[in-house]
């Protein structure tokens, strides 16, 4: 258990992303923030039907077109250009979040400095200096049946991401049900952390050690396993 | 993600006793009254669905459609906002008997209430009914020297609503005015249930010229020949 | 002027009608209530471009269809079949009545029970008997520029329709700022009647006779002239 | 009611100092980089219009469009939601600076008090930014054992919106993405000025496929060939 080290041995983004995709459920409509989380539609697995939608107004994009062959007036909310799959529709901004905070989709995928165990989440601004930017994610943290976090573990000091009480700006008060981090599968229930999912070299301790509240058990604590080559 | 039914009677086959059910269309523009009839014969076979509540801008005219689910007795209470039409028997017999219940909403607030459900806003400030015998004991607030009434948000468990193209993800477009009601209801039902004259592939629609998005969407059946409530009702038709 | 009879020599519907079309701006859009006030776009002036809205959703609708060429999903909020000029649109009812509500419209024109001189409208029921029904009428006082009444200045009891304080349910407060009567023309300013046109062979007197609140004057009262022959 | 305009410059002719304007487009999609162009080109000819609020979902990118805008020092205040771009420097060295007001909005909030200001809607609750700083100083209320923040209509003196097909009494549609704020900043403005690459006669665009009906476009101007911001962005061009 003692080889097992945290900043090394810890998943990739991309692993992390891929753990996030297999939870996406055949038939659903499904945002993915900017950025990171914009990763798990490349792992959506095989024979699921998923929608996709972009803030800007997209529902039912594809993949990113070929370099030199953009348009655009066709991107999502990262001002990346996409492609349409058929039965794709445009609409306004008011329509488009009126799908997000309306409760039509069925899951909402974001990046975070911080997540609490009453499901707080941080991952807007880290403090006062610079440019704030909000965008959409104040509204994607409502609304949506289920509201997942991909995240690191700890930051790049090491210190946990996965908190009692946020002390980054909130984004959205006890909003988040499910953390995939880079060691563990965590749900947000009843204000507390139950780990659902870890790392198989990780022993409960070393987990314990890096999380900045209690991570509490209800039934068994599964192997977290993707695949090696991602 | 093939949204499509095959019949009406199966469309509205999980439509329990009880059930907050909008229905789209405008007098008789955008009527899904083959989706109303489907109803009315699964009430009159079993007994079910009874006591509903139906949410509409009239109360049905005639003898068909909204009205007929009134004479067969599944209605226990209407939220519209004209039930008085010039063939609205019916909803009127039994109103004025004491045997269905009415909320008269204003029309535009109607629609407001109904956007807003979709929207997931809980409550908004309209100018519309202040200082109305339809405001009282609803809060009020000044905006910038105006009155205004504070009103809630209009969910439904099922919306039957009626277009013209529809795909088998969902995505919809209307014929002229029997647009109406139909988006509105579409966002704000917890499950949609769609009558479209022509059902096509995903891609037979425009993306540009969706008008409900399949999201909004949940089963969809094609009718292809639609009746229309207005010739049902100008024909004395009696369902 | 004593050979002035006002239940025989008032104006027809018609002729009310007449005069208020010639209000309507060129280039305006306008909403004319179910019943009587959709008479007015009969006697819309040569050479003014006017959009009429409806509130089921049409923008730009013209005259009724010749009978058996009617397409019942194209009618106007009076359930009644419309055909539509070039340049029409639809859109639902949330967008018809953000139109109505957020000022879009040049003008409404309604009919009415009573109206105050404080522009206090009753026009929806006149008891508590029998089916209520409201339609579009609360919604349509709000927000167009002007909102405007044609009534017969008088009950068919010869009583006031104008007047102090509404007795009947209201539809709006302090909403109408222009009142076409059988008898006369008449603003509302400053919680009070201002008298603007009356008909030439009716004296002040016998005007203020019928009418239940004061009759005020800011300048002259011009003569109601219409057509004689509608 | 023709409401066609000639040239782009005549178009915002009348727009003076201090003026609220919208401007649509999100990132580059949708962007009236033609109009925003003009109002730079009378700027720079007259010194006015100066002192302009700028409402969009971001704060220009590049060197052209709102960010030439806030380059040539006609902008006071932003109004958006993520002004921190990969390429933003021009409103971040003068926010850094303290030479322009930043009001940041939710993108949802944005989308919503702009559709609210044009309906008539003078306040409605939401569930974003609750318990955020972005909420501070705003009247929140529970709604069904849930918490809602209150929100303010946004309105504007002008917008200036981009359209692919018009007509001369303003009927429009959009491209694709490009749709995003412009419906709704034409709702939301006391005057909207829109550019369209096509301008037909009334009855061009299908009424059933209008996305802005006229009611709400007061100067439609053709703009056959129009620049795409993204473009200009990624070749580097400064205007």
């Amino acid at each position: 258990m003692s080889d097992f080290n945290i900043m090394e041995d810890k998943l990739s983004n991309a692993q992390i992303a891929w753990r996030a995709a297999q939870d996406i459920e055949d038939g659903s409509y499904v945002n993915l923030g900017i950025g990171f989380p914009e990763m798990i539609a490349k792992f959506q697995p095989e024979g699921r039907d998923v929608t996709y939608h972009t803030e800007n107004g997209v529902l039912g994009f594809g993949k990113a077109p070929a370099e030199g062959e953009e348009d655009w007036d066709l991107i999502n909310a990262g001002k990346k250009a996409i492609t349409l799959n058929p039965g794709a529709s445009f609409f306004h901004h008011a329509d488009s979040f009126s799908m997000v905070r309306g409760g039509h989709l069925d899951l909402a995928v974001l990046g975070a400095y911080q997540v609490a165990q009453n499901g707080d989440l941080a991952n807007w601004r880290v403090g006062s200096k610079g440019v704030p930017a909000v965008g959409g994610a104040m509204d994607l943290v409502h609304g949506a049946k289920r509201v997942a976090v991909v995240t690191d573990h700890v930051t790049k000091d090491g210190g946990p991401k996965l908190v009692k009480t946020c002390t980054f700006p909130l984004t959205g008060v006890g909003c988040v049900t499910r953390i995939y981090t880079s060691l563990a599968v965590i749900d947000i229930e009843g204000g507390k952390f139950i780990l659902r999912e870890k790392l198989p070299g990780l022993t409960m301790e070393a987990l314990q050690a890096v999380t900045g509240a209690t991570l509490h058990t209800d039934g068994d604590v599964l192997d977290l396993i993707v695949p090696e080559d991602l | 993600m093939d949204k499509t039914i095959s019949t009406v009677a199966e469309a509205v086959a999980d439509i329990p006793d009880g059930a907050q059910v909008m229905i789209g269309g405008f007098g008789g523009s955008g009527a899904p009254i083959e989706l109303i009839h489907a109803l009315i014969n699964r009430f009159r076979a079993t007994g079910s669905p009874k006591n509903i509540t139906v949410i509409n801008n009239n109360a049905g005219n005639g003898y068909i459609g909204i009205a007929a689910m009134i004479k067969a007795g599944m209605v226990k209470k209407m939220i519209c906002s004209f039930p008085r039409s010039s063939n609205a028997e019916a909803f009127n017999e039994k109103f004025l008997a004491g045997e269905i219940e009415l909320e008269l909403v204003p029309q535009g607030t109607l629609a407001e209430r109904i956007r807003a459900a979709g929207a997931g806003i809980p409550a908004f400030y309209t100018p519309t009914s202040f200082g109305t015998e339809l405001a009282e004991g609803k809060p009020t607030e000044e905006f910038d020297g105006k009155m205004y009434v504070r009103e809630r948000w209009l969910k439904a468990d099922f919306a039957l609503i009626k277009g013209q193209q529809g795909d088998t993800v969902g995505n919809m477009t209307y014929r002229m005015a029997g647009r109406n009601f139909n988006p509105l209801m579409a966002m704000a039902a917890a499950k949609t249930i769609a009558q479209v004259s022509e059902l096509g592939e995903p891609g037979s629609i425009d993306p540009q010229q969706v008008i409900t998005p399949g999201i909004f969407v949940d089963a969809i059946v094609e009718v292809a020949q639609p009746q229309q409530e207005e010739v049902l009702v100008r024909t004395g038709v009696v369902y």
